[in-house]
C-alpha cells in the first residue's frame, strides 16, 4: 500500500537524517520502525507525510508511493485526502479547543453528515472520549490526549494511519488502552505505521519491523523474527541472552557489546 | 565557523569571535577603511554612512531586546527619542559636555524602557509588540504637552555642536568620526553582551521563560534587563541624533521609523548582532539608492512627474522587504550560516 | 553664461504629496520664464533639481550633504517644518539660504536666520483675517472654534499662536474651545455642535483637508451650513471644495494668506500664470500651492537679480543670495502681486513688518477674491 | 541506601506537606505529603493525570499549592518563585522537552550554569579579563558534563535540532550543570529504546555515586523504577495511595487495581 | 447632562466603528494567526476601490459598492496568492513581518493607482443626522454601528460552532497540526485576507462617508488597535463591548479632559486603557489564556 524505496531527507540543506530507505506497509498490515532516539523514524513519517517542508526539510532522493501514486514532496492536504494521516510525536492536540471542537476539526472533509456519523462511531470506539467532550484538550491528561489525537486522525476515514510513539509517556494501563485500541483499529482493516519505542508492546502489535540506525535501516523482518534477534533482544528489549530481563541497577558494571554485526 | 581541518584547541579559542589569522586582518582592514573614509569617499556616502552608524547602534539595540531577548517591541523610535531630548536638554539647557549628556540620554531611555520591560513579564508576544506602539503614542504626546519650558513641546531643541577640548564636531566629516567611534564602542559591546552570560539568558527567556525560571534565571530581571539594554542603544543612537541634526523634534521618532527599524532586523536575521549590521546597511543603502534614482529618472523621463515616481519607489521598497522575508525569512545571516555549514564539510556534499 | 543650481527638496510620498505637483511645477516655472526673460540677458542661467524627503527629518538630513557636493547650490526650495529642522543649524555653515513658500511657525522665530519663510507665521494670517472679519461683522468681538491637531507639531504651533494673539487682543475675538482631531477624523458632529452651542460664529481649520471637509459635513449635517470657516493655502477653498465634491458647499467660508489668492479673477498673478503656462509650458494648476511655488522662486530669483546687478554674473554665492534678501525690499509689482510687498529683516526667518494678507471666498459657487492686502496687526512671540 | 550506615533517623533534605491544588474543578494534588532523604532515590508512579507533574511543579514553585507546606533542606520555599527555589539548589528535568531550543547544546548547559556565574552587565559588555575568565572556568565545568552524558560529538548542534531523546539527555545535561542539592525528574526515560534507557540509568546511577544527591524520578517504565528507586510514592486522582519499597510496592494491591494492571510487574 | 448622552452615544457609536476596523485584524489572526500591521492600508485600499468605482467610474451605488466589496477581495486573494503562499511553513513571526512590507508596499501602490490627493468619498449613508430632542446621531455611524454587531456575532457564531470555522481556528492554533491533519492553511489564509479586505472596505465606508480619503485616513487602523487588544486577538463579539468601552471612554476624556489639559488627551486614552487591561488580563478580556504545562 505504501511503498518507500531509497528515500533520502535533507534539513536545512546540511543535515542528511534520513540515508536512503526503503520500506513498504503493505495493505491492512500492522508495521512498526524502530530505532534509537535520532535514527531518523520521526523524520521517515515527516517525510511521507510532507510535513519535513515545515522544518525546512525535504526529500531529496528515492520515492514514497501511497497505492501506486507518487505522493514524494505532495501537498500534505493531498496525502491527507488520499487517506493516509499522520498522528505527529507528542500528541499534539488543539490545546485550546474542547474535545469536541477537535474531533470536529479533524474531520473536516466529507460532508457535515458524515462527520456526525464518524464523530459518533469515534465516541463508540474510544468512550472516555464521549465522556470528555467538553474539557479543553489542553489541560487533558497525557492519556487522554493520546486518546484524543488518535480519535482525531480516524475523523478523516483514513486508509493508512501513522503514529508517532504512540505511548510515549503513558501509564502501563494506559499502554494497554492504546495499544487495545490500535489492535482493534487494525482488526477492523486499517493499516498502521507506529514508530515505537516501547519495543514489546510495538512487536506484539506488528506483523513486520524495520530497525533504523542514523538514518538507515539496519534490520527488518516479521516480528516474531525481530523478538527473537539477538541485537533486538539485548538493545530493544532489555533481555539478556539467556532471555530473563537484566536489572538496571547492573548498568555500571556492564559494557557494550559491538552491535549489527552482519 | 572554521573550514574543515581548524579545530579550536581551547575553550577560550573555541568561544573567541576571532579565531584565524586572516579573520583578524580582514577585520583590521575594514576598520582602517571606515576611518579613512571621509578621505576618499564623496561627500554623499560620508552623509549615508554616518545615518547608517547611527541607525545601527538603534538597531542594534532592538536585535538585543528583539531578536535576541524575542520581546518583540515597536516603540524603539520612541526609545530613541527619549534619548535624544534628554540629551538635547541636558547639553543646550544644562550645558552639559557631550561626553555626559550623550550617556545620560541613554540612561533616560533605559528608564524608559524598563517600563515596558516590567509590563512585558505578563504581556508575551504579539500583545507585547503592540503595547510598546503605545510607547511610541505616550512619547508624542508627552513632549507635545508637557510644559514647553521642559521639552520644547511643539518648538523643538535646538543644540550646539558636540565639543571635545576645544574640537567641534560640526563638519560632516566631524560628525561622521563621533558617530563612528560611538557607534564601534556600542557595537563591540554588542558582541560583548551576546556572547556572554547576559546574551545567554536572554536568549534562554526567548526560547522558553518557563524553564528558565527553574535554572534560576529571575525572569522579570532578565525581561527588564533586555528593554534597558534595548531602550539604552536606542537612547546613545538618539543622542547622537541630536547632535547629528542639532535640532530634536517629535517628528524625527515616528511610528513608521520604529516599523522601518524592525524591517532592519528581519532582513538581516533575527538575534544576530552581525544580521543587524547587515539589515541596516543593506535597508538604508536601499532606500538612499532609491531616493537618489528618483531625480534621476525624472530627468531622464520627465513625462512620468515627480508624484508618480517617487510614489513607485514606495512599491520598490516594500517589494524589498517582502521580497527577502519570501525568500530568505530567516535573514541573509541564516542564509550565511548554512553557507558556512557546508563551507566547513566541503568537500562532501552534506 | 554662468549657470546656478538651485536644491529643491519635495515630499511626493508624504502627508503633502497631494499638493507637491503644483509646488514644483510652478517653481520650474518661473524659472524657465526668468532664465528666458531675465536671466538671458544678464548672463545667468538658474536650474532646479528635485529630491523627495518624505518630509522626514532624517531623509532630508541625509540627503542635504549629497545634494550640496553635486549641486553646490545657491540656495534650496523646501516645504516646511522637516526641511527647516534638518537644515536650520547646518545653513550658516552651509552657506545656503533654505526659501520655503509655507507660512512661518513660532519655533523658527529666532534672529539672523538662514530659512526665509515667503510668509509670515500662520497666526499672523489667521490675525489679519480675524481683525477684517470683525470689523466686517461690526464693534463685537469674534466668537471663533478651533480644529487642530496634534498630528504634526506644526499644527499645536498654530493654534498656540491663535490663542496667544486672542488672549491679546480680546476686542477682536475670543476662543471658545479648541478641539483635537485625528489627521483622518471621524465623524466631527459632537464637537462641532458643541462649538457651536459656545456661541462660534466662525470656525477655524488649519490642519489638513480631511479635516476641513469633516467639519463642514458636521455643519451640515446639523443644518448650519451658513457658519464659515476659514482655512489657509495648504488646505485652501479650491482642494477642501475639490474634496467636498463641489466648490458650492464651501460656499460663505474664508481662506486666508499673504499670497495672491488663485481666483479667475483678472489679477496680475493670474496673466503671470497664464503666460508660464502658456509660454513656458508649465505642468501645474493655478492654485494656492502653485502660489507658494511662484513664491518661493520669484523670491529667489529677484534676490539673484540684485546680486547679479551688483557684482556681475560670475560668482554669485549663496551668501550673496541671503544678503540680498535680507537688505533689498521686495515690492509687490517684483513678484507680479503673488506676493505683497516683502521685507526680510534680520529678527526673524519670515516678514515681520508691513504685512498684509489676501482673504478669498466661494460667493454663489464662485471662487472670488474679497479682500486684497488686508492689514495684518501687531502678532507677539508666544 | 535509605538505611544509612549507623541506622540514624534518615536526614529529610525535601519534604511536602498536605498539599492542596486545584485548577478549577480538578484537584490535581489532594492532602499529598511527601518526604525526600538524604542521599536516597524516590520514584513517583501514577497513572496519567494522576498529578504527579503537578507535584513536581509545586515543589519547584511552579504552581503554588492552596494549602500545605514545602521545606527544602531547613526553609520553606512555599510561595517562592521557581528561580528562588533553583538559587536554593533544586534542579529538575522536565516531562517532554522544555530545553531552549533556539541554542546549541554547550549554550544550554552553560545556561544551566547561570547560578553560578557572577559577571555584571558591564563587565559582559567590555567582554574582557573576568568576563572572559569566568566564561572558560564554567565551559570546562560543562565540558565534563558534556563527556560525562557523551555528547561530545552534538556538542555545537542547535538543540531545536535534535531528536527527541537526545533532548532529553540535553535535559538532564543541563540540570546537572546546575550542581543542585537535589535533583526532579519528570519522565526522563519517556521516548527512549531500552538500551537509551539504560544509559540513562547509567547516568543516573553515576550521578548518585559522584555526587551523593537526592533525586525524585516520575517515570512510568516499571523495570526502571523498580531497579533504581530506594522507595516509592504512588498517586492516583491526586491522592498518595501508597508510599513504600519496590518490593511493597509491587505487591500492593491498590497500586496493582489503579496503575500497574495485573499484567505488568 | 444632554451633552453626557450625547457623548455617551456618540461614543459607543465611535467605538463600534473601531470594532469594525479591528475585525479586520482578528479575522486575518483568527484564520491564519498573523497579525496584519497593514490593516490601515487595506482600510485606504478599500475605501478607494469605492471611491474608484462610485465617484470615478459614476457607478449608482448599489452596483458601485459590490463592485468594489469584489475587487477587494480579489486584492485580499492577491496578496496571499503573491506573498503568503510561499511562506506556508514557515515560521509565523516572518509571515508577520511580511505585514510589515505590505504596509509600505500598498502606500506606494495607493499612492501609484489613485495619487495623493485628497478624494471626496462618496455619500453612502444619507448625512443629516437622526435627532431625538437634543440627542443626535450621524446616520452613518449609526447604520454602521448595527452592521458592526450584526457582523460581529455573525462572525463570532461562524468560527465558534461552523465546522469550517473550527477548522480555520486550528489552523490559528498551530499550522503544522492543522497540515497534518489535512487542513489547507494556505486555503485558511487567502480566507483570511478576502474577509480581511473586506471588512476593510466596509470599515472604509461607514469610516469615510461623505467625508473625504487619502493616504492619511490609514490612520484609523492604528486607532482601532487598543480595541483589538483589548477584547483579545481572538474574540469577535468580545470586540463589541471592547469597542463602545475604549469609545465612550475616549469620548467623554476628549469632551471633558482636553479642554482642562489644553492637548489631545483623548486620543491617548485608548492605548492606556488597554496597557492597564493587558497587566491585568495579559490575553485580553475575551482571547484564549496561554496554557503552560510543564
Ligand atoms: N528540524 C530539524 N532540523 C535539522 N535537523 C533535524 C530536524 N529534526 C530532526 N533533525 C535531525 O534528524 C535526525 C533524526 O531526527 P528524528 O526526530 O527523526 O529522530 P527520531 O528517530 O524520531 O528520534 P526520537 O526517537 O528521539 O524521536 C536527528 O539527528 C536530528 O538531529
Ligand atoms: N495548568 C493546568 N491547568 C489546568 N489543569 C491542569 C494543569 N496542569 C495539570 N492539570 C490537571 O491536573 C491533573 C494532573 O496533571 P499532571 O500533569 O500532574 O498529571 P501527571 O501525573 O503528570 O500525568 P502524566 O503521567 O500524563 O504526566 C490532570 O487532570 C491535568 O488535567
Ligand atoms: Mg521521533
Ligand atoms: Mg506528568
Amino acid at each position: 500500500m505504501l511503498e518507500l524505496n531509497n528515500v533520502e531527507v535533507l534539513y536545512s540543506d546540511v543535515i542528511l537524517a534520513v540515508k536512503g530507505i526503503t520500506a513498504r506497509v503493505p495493505q491492512g498490515q500492522c508495521v512498526t520502525l524502530l530505532g534509537a532516539n535520532g535514527a531518523g523514524k520521526s523524520t521517515t513519517l515527516k517525510a511521507i507525510s510532507n510535513l519535513i517542508r515545515t522544518e525546512d526539510g525535504r526529500v531529496t532522493a528515492g520515492s514514497i508511493t501511497l497505492d501506486g501514486t507518487n505522493i514524494t514532496g505532495a501537498n500534505p492536504v493531498e496525502v491527507v485526502r488520499q487517506g493516509l494521516v499522520h498522528v505527529m510525536e507528542g500528541r499534539k492536540v488543539l490545546r485550546h479547543m474542547t474535545v469536541e471542537q477537535n474531533l470536529v476539526v479533524g474531520g473536516h472533509m466529507g460532508s457535515g453528515r458524515e462527520a456526525k456519523e464518524r464523530l459518533d462511531e469515534v465516541y463508540s470506539r474510544i468512550k472516555r472520549l464521549a465522556a470528555l467532550r467538553d474539557r479543553t484538550a489542553g489541560y487533558l491528561s497525557g492519556g487522554e490526549q493520546q486518546l484524543l489525537v488518535i480519535g482525531r486522525a480516524l475523523m478523516s476515514q483514513p486508509k493508512l494511519v501513522m503514529i508517532d510513539e504512540p505511548s510515549l509517556g503513558l501509564a502501563p494501563l494506559m499502554v494497554e488502552e492504546v495499544y487495545g485500541l490500535l489492535s482493534d483499529l487494525k482488526a477492523s482493516g486499517l493499516t498502521l505505521l507506529i514508530v515505537e519505542q516501547n519495543t514489546r508492546v510495538a512487536l506484539e502489535l506488528a506483523d513486520y519491523g524495520y530497525v533504523m540506525e542514523s538514518g538507515r535501516i539496519v534490520l527488518e523482518g516479521p516480528s516474531g523474527q525481530l523478538k527473537s534477534n539477538e541485537d533486538v533482544r539485548e538493545f530493544y528489549l532489555g533481555l539478556t541472552v539467556e532471555g530473563e530481563r537484566k536489572s538496571f541497577r547492573d548498568m555500571k558494571h556492564y559494557r557494550r557489546r559491538k552491535r549489527w554485526l552482519g | 565557523m572554521d573550514p574543515a581541518g581548524i579545530f579550536s584547541t581551547s575553550y577560550r579559542q573555541d568561544q573567541s569571535l576571532i579565531r584565524t589569522r586572516n579573520q583578524a586582518i580582514t577585520l583590521l582592514l575594514f576598520i582602517v577603511a571606515l576611518f579613512a573614509l571621509p578621505m576618499f569617499a564623496e561627500v554623499r556616502s560620508v552623509a549615508v554612512m554616518t545615518s547608517m552608524l547611527i541607525t545601527a547602534v538603534v538597531v542594534l539595540g532592538l536585535q538585543i531586546n528583539t531578536g535576541l531577548a524575542g520581546q518583540v517591541n515597536i516603540g524603539q523610535a520612541a526609545f530613541m527619542g527619549v534619548g535624544a531630548y534628554s540629551t538635547a536638554v541636558l547639553a543646550s539647557k544644562l550645558h552639559l559636555p557631550f561626553w555626559l549628556a550623550l550617556p545620560a540620554g541613554g540612561v533616560f531611555a533605559a528608564l524608559f524602557g524598563v517600563i515596558f520591560g516590567l509590563a512585558a513579564v505578563r504581556i508575551k508576544g504579539f500583545y507585547l509588540a503592540l503595547t510598546t506602539i503605545a510607547a511610541q503614542i505616550l512619547f508624542h504626546f508627552f513632549v507635545l504637552n508637557l510644559p514647553q519650558k521642559w521639552l520644547g513641546g511643539s518648538n523643538g531643541i535646538t543644540m550646539q555642536p558636540a565639543e571635545l577640548f576645544g574640537f567641534k564636531f560640526e563638519s560632516d566629516a566631524g560628525v561622521y568620526y563621533l558617530c563612528l567611534v560611538v557607534a564601534m564602542i556600542m557595537i563591540a559591546g554588542g558582541y560583548g553582551i551576546a556572547r556572554s552570560r547576559h546574551g545567554r539568558i536572554f536568549a534562554a527567556v526567548r526560547d522558553d521563560d518557563v524553564a528558565s525560571g527553574m535554572m534560576g534565571i529571575n525572569v522579570v530581571r532578565t525581561k527588564a534587563l533586555a528593554f534597558l539594554v534595548g531602550a539604552f542603544y536606542a537612547g546613545i543612537g538618539g543622542g547622537l541624533w541630536a547632535y547629528y541634526v542639532r535640532f530634536v523634534t517629535i517628528d524625527q521618532f515616528t511610528l513608521i521609523h520604529s516599523i522601518w527599524f524592525i524591517a532592519m532586523i528581519i532582513v538581516g536575521g533575527m538575534g544576530s548582532i552581525t544580521g543587524a549590521l547587515i539589515g541596516v546597511f543593506v535597508i538604508r543603502m536601499a532606500q538612499e539608492s532609491i531616493t537618489s534614482m528618483g531625480p534621476v529618472l525624472i530627468e531622464r523621463i520627465p513625462f512620468l512627474g515627480g508624484d508618480l515616481v517617487f510614489a513607485a519607489m514606495n512599491i520598490f521598497l516594500g517589494g524589498i522587504i517582502a521580497g527577502f522575508l519570501i525568500f530568505e525569512p530567516r535573514g541573509l545571516m541564516h542564509r550565511w550560516n548554512i553557507a558556512k555549514r557546508s563551507y566547513r564539510m566541503w568537500p562532501y556534499p552534506y | 553664461q554662468a549657470t546656478y543650481n538651485i536644491a529643491g527638496i519635495a515630499d511626493f510620498t508624504g502627508p503633502f504629496a497631494d499638493v507637491m505637483k503644483d509646488i514644483t511645477g510652478c517653481r520650474r516655472g518661473v524659472l524657465d520664464w526668468w532664465n528666458d526673460e531675465v536671466g538671458k540677458s544678464l548672463g545667468v542661467t538658474l536650474k532646479v533639481k528635485e529630491h523627495d524627503a518624505r518630509y522626514d527629518v532624517a531623509q532630508v538630513a541625509s540627503l542635504w550633504p549629497g545634494i550640496k557636493a553635486e549641486l553646490n547650490p545657491i540656495a534650496a526650495w523646501g516645504l516646511g517644518g522637516p526641511d527647516s529642522n534638518a537644515l536650520q543649524q547646518r545653513l550658516p555653515n552651509d552657506k545656503i539660504p533654505l526659501l520655503l513658500g509655507t507660512a512661518g511657525y513660532g519655533f523658527a522665530w529666532k534672529g539672523d536666520s538662514w530659512v526665509f519663510n515667503a510668509r509670515a507665521t500662520y497666526p499672523h494670517e489667521a490675525a489679519g483675517f480675524y481683525t477684517w472679519y470683525q470689523k466686517k461683522m461690526g464693534s463685537a468681538p469674534l466668537k471663533v472654534g478651533v480644529i487642530s491637531s496634534e498630528v504634526s507639531p506644526a499644527y499645536v504651533d498654530i493654534h498656540k499662536g491663535v490663542e496667544r494673539f486672542a488672549k491679546d487682543n480680546p476686542q477682536v475675538l475670543e476662543i471658545v474651545e479648541t478641539i483635537y482631531t485625528e489627521a483622518q477624523p471621524t465623524d466631527l458632529t459632537q464637537q462641532v455642535s458643541r462649538l457651536l452651542r459656545k456661541g462660534a460664529t466662525v470656525i477655524q481649520v488649519f490642519n489638513n483637508t480631511a479635516s476641513v471637509v469633516a467639519t463642514r459635513r458636521a455643519l451640515q449635517s446639523l443644518g448650519k451650513g451658513n457658519i464659515p470657516l476659514v482655512v489657509s493655502a495648504h488646505n485652501g477653498l479650491l482642494s477642501s471644495g475639490k474634496a467636498l465634491g463641489d466648490l458650492n458647499q464651501m460656499e460663505g467660508s474664508y481662506e486666508v494668506y499673504g499670497m495672491a489668492i488663485p481666483t479667475d479673477d483678472p489679477t496680475t498673478a493670474r496673466a503671470f500664470f497664464e503666460k508660464l503656462r502658456t509660454q513656458y509650458k508649465t505642468q501645474a494648476n493655478f492654485t494656492s500651492p502653485c502660489m507658494m511655488g511662484l513664491a518661493t522662486s520669484l523670491l529667489t530669483v529677484r534676490a539673484v537679480e540684485q546680486v547679479v546687478k551688483a557684482k556681475g554674473p560670475a560668482g554669485v554665492t549663496g551668501a550673496d543670495v541671503r544678503a540680498a534678501l535680507q537688505t533689498n525690499a521686495v515690492p509687490s509689482e517684483r513678484t507680479f502681486g503673488v506676493l505683497p510687498n516683502v521685507k526680510f529683516s534680520n529678527e526673524a526667518p519670515f516678514p515681520t513688518s508691513g504685512l498684509a494678507v489676501n482673504i478669498g471666498t466661494i460667493e454663489k459657487g464662485k471662487y472670488k477674491l474679497i479682500e486684497q492686502n488686508a492689514p495684518v496687526p501687531n502678532v507677539n512671540k508666544w | 541506601m535509605s538505611d544509612l550506615p549507623g541506622g540514624k533517623p534518615p536526614q529529610i533534605v525535601l519534604s511536602a506537606n498536605h498539599l492542596l491544588l486545584q485548577f478549577g474543578g480538578i484537584v490535581a494534588l489532594n492532602d499529598v505529603s511527601i518526604d525526600v532523604h538524604a542521599d536516597e532515590l524516590l520514584a513517583v508512579i501514577g497513572p496519567n493525570g494522576a498529578g504527579k507533574s503537578s507535584l513536581m511543579n509545586c515543589l519547584s514553585g511552579f504552581y503554588r499549592p492552596k494549602a500545605g507546606e514545602i521545606r527544602l533542606g531547613e526553609h520553606s520555599i512555599r510561595g517562592m518563585g521557581t528561580h528562588e527555589v533553583a538559587a536554593r539548589g533544586l534542579a529538575r528535568t522536565f516531562q517532554g522537552t522544555h530545553i531552549f531550543s533556539g541554542m546549541t547544546v554547550i549554550e544550554n548547559l552553560m545556561v544551566g550554569r547561570h547560578l553560578h556565574m557572577r559577571t555584571n552587565l558591564i563587565q559582559s559588555f567590555c567582554h574582557f579579563g573576568p568576563a572572559v575568565r569566568e566564561e572558560v572556568a564554567h565551559r570546562e565545568a560543562v565540558e565534563e558534563i558534556i563527556e560525562f552524558l557523551e555528547i561530545e560529538s552534538i556538542r555545537h548542534v542547535p538543540v531545536g535540532s535534535l531528536g527527541y531523546g537526545l533532548r532529553k539527555r540535553v535535559d538532564l545535561g543541563r540540570a546537572l550543570a546546575q550542581d543542585p542539592k537535589i535533583l526532579l525528574m519528570d519522565e526522563p526515560m519517556a521516548g527512549m529504546n531500552t538500551e537509551e534507557k539504560e544509559d540513562l540509568a547509567r547516568f543516573i546511577l553515576d550521578v548518585r555515586e559522584a555526587k551523593r544527591i537526592p533525586i525524585v524520578l516520575v517515570e512510568h517504565d516499571m523495570g526502571v523504577v523498580m531497579d533504581l528507586a530506594d522507595r516509592i510514592a504512588v498517586l492516583d486522582f491526586g491522592k498518595k495511595i501508597a508510599e513504600g519499597t519496590p518490593k511493597e510496592i509491587q505487591s500492593d494491591p491498590a497500586v496493582l487495581k489503579a496503575y500497574l494492571g495485573e499484567g505488568v510487574a | 447632562m444632554i451633552d453626557f448622552l450625547n457623548y455617551l452615544i456618540n461614543g459607543a457609536l465611535t467605538g463600534l466603528l473601531y470594532a469594525l476596523i479591528a475585525m479586520g485584524f482578528v479575522v486575518i489572526y483568527r484564520a491564519s494567526k498573523v497579525f496584519n500591521f497593514a490593516q490601515g492600508e487595506l482600510v485606504v485600499f478599500g475605501g478607494y476601490m469605492v471611491w474608484w468605482t462610485v465617484i470615478q467610474m459614476g457607478l449608482p451605488l448599489w452596483i458601485g459598492l459590490p463592485v468594489a466589496f469584489v475587487s477587494a477581495a480579489i486584492f485580499g486573494l492577491m496578496i496571499e496568492r503573491i506573498f503568503f503562499a510561499r511562506l506556508v511553513g514557515e515560521s509565523i513571526f516572518s509571515m508577520v513581518m511580511v505585514t510589515i512590507g505590505l504596509l509600505i508596499l500598498i502606500r506606494g501602490v495607493v499612492l501609484v493607482l489613485f495619487g495623493p490627493q485628497v478624494r471626496a468619498f462618496p455619500m453612502v449613508f444619507p448625512i443629516e443626522p437622526l435627532i431625538f430632542g437634543d440627542i443626535l446621531i450621524s446616520r452613518s455611524m449609526l447604520y454602521g454601528g448595527l452592521l458592526t454587531i450584526a457582523i460581529g456575532f455573525g462572525l463570532s457564531w461562524f468560527f465558534n460552532k461552523t465546522r469550517a470555522g473550527l477548522t480555520m481556528t486550528a489552523v490559528a492554533e498551530d499550522h503544522q497540526v492543522a497540515m497534518s491533519m489535512g487542513i489547507s492553511v494556505q486555503r485558511s489564509i487567502a480566507f483570511a485576507w478576502i474577509l480581511g479586505s473586506i471588512l476593510s472596505t466596509l470599515g472604509a465606508m461607514v469610516h469615510l462617508s461623505g467625508r473625504s480619503i487619502n493616504m492619511l485616513s490609514s490612520d484609523i487602523g492604528l486607532a482601532a488597535l487598543p480595541v483589538a487588544l483589548l477584547a483579545g486577538l481572538e474574540s469577535l463579539a468580545g470586540l463589541l463591548l471592547a469597542g463602545v468601552l475604549v469609545g465612550v471612554i475616549q469620548g467623554l476624556a476628549s469632551a471633558y479632559l482636553d479642554p482642562l489639559v489644553g492637548g489631545a488627551i483623548g486620543s491617548v486614552f485608548p492605548f492606556i486603557i488597554m496597557l492597564l487591561m493587558l497587566l491585568i488580563r495579559p490575553t485580553g478580556m475575551f482571547g484564549w489564556k496561554t496554557i503552560e504545562r510543564v
